[in-house]
């Protein structure tokens, strides 16, 4: 079974894919072995935050992701 | 009263805000501000995408937040996605209070939320090539000043 | 951008808005506080008067001080005298700028000094009788912020 | 020859007319002569401003109107 991992905004571009799919389960440790070492390194700072099934993680190193969830990966944001 | 959306499509300020001042009968004073695409330097477009998931329910929480904070009679809050173009409407944030610093207050807040502590990012359009817009650090600065 | 008018006839903000916003190409934001005529307390009208040879002197002082504290594109800033009822505008302040502080601010400084340091006087029609009404003490507190 | 002094605001109330008339020249005690007592008493107080021709005095006690000018008594203002 799978979720989805989607990139936001820069990320995107950083991954140069909008979203991959994973097995579950899926944890943080698995998610940074899906992607580039530089990716890693960005997703590591504290700049990025990480939602898991629509609710963003105090602490993402305890994501844990099951069947159907969808993960999204969120840089620093800029609206208005 | 409370009006929240997010709007693919452009909108007109003022046909936002005529109604919402209808909606709440009584109010002292109604503050709205309207952020709009700036061409300078070459901008050619704006997109703005947003994690829908979180972004609405974010908005409802700074709704929240502003309610509790503020002495708060209505509330609209309509933020663009999308493709936009100089001149166009980004966000527009309308307080309505029984007094005027609330409502001017409520605004203050929602804007600087919605610019650094909502889901959104934005990014521009120059000589035909996208550049992601990080927030300012004057953005960060205005917001902690609510903490 | 300037537009400092004292007005005797009701009048309608987004009348006044829209052209003020097209008369400020290239604005990033747009400021605007409408307030109204409260009716509660059983207030059947409000009279605003004022001294003709200081008023719109000291209003054009104020945008000045204004546009000489902020970043400003543009200030527009109407205020009634006469009669005035229940739902009715009484001043209407908005401010265009490229960043959205500035116009709040200008909004926020141009109110406080109107509400308490402009030459108008303000009295209330109860069980039809005129009432004067004093400046608040927070509309003191709020004016001396900007000192 | 002679001034116009307004009473502005609830002042109107206060001295039961919106202006008077008084010869010139005119001075502070010469315009506080005129008035009631109670009137005196507000005069007097920080709270009320005075504008001759068109300005505000930085110091009421040194007014001077001559003819044609008007004076305006300034209570505590309140708009918006």
């Amino acid at each position: 079974m799978t979720v989805r991992i989607l990139f936001l905004g820069p990320l995107g571009d950083l991954a140069g894919t909008p979203e991959i799919e994973a097995q579950t389960p899926l944890d943080w440790a698995g998610l940074l072995a899906l992607v580039s070492d530089a990716l890693t390194d960005e997703l590591q700072s504290e700049r990025i935050n990480v939602a898991c099934a629509g609710k963003v993680l105090a602490n993402k190193t305890d994501l844990l992701a099951r069947d159907g969830d969808e993960v999204a990966l969120l840089p620093p944001v800029s609206g208005g | 009263m409370r009006d929240i959306r997010l709007l693919t499509e452009p909108f007109i300020p003022g046909s936002l805000i005529g109604p919402f001042s209808n909606a709440n009968p009584g109010l002292g004073g109604i503050c709205t501000f309207v952020g709009e695409v700036r061409g300078e330097g070459g901008v050619e477009a704006l997109e703005l995408t947003h994690y829908e998931p979180l972004t609405q329910p974010g908005m409802h929480q700074l709704a929240d937040a502003a309610f509790a904070r503020f002495h708060l009679m209505g509330l609209l809050m309509v933020h663009r996605i999308g493709t936009l173009y100089p001149g166009e409407p980004i966000v527009c944030v309308s307080a309505a209070a029984k007094h005027r610093r609330a409502a001017i207050e409520a605004v203050d807040f929602c804007m600087d939320h919605l610019k650094s502590a909502a889901w959104f990012w934005k990014r521009e359009k120059r000589s035909g090539r996208w550049h992601w817009i990080e927030p300012r650090t004057e953005d960060h600065a205005d917001l902690a000043r609510w903490e």
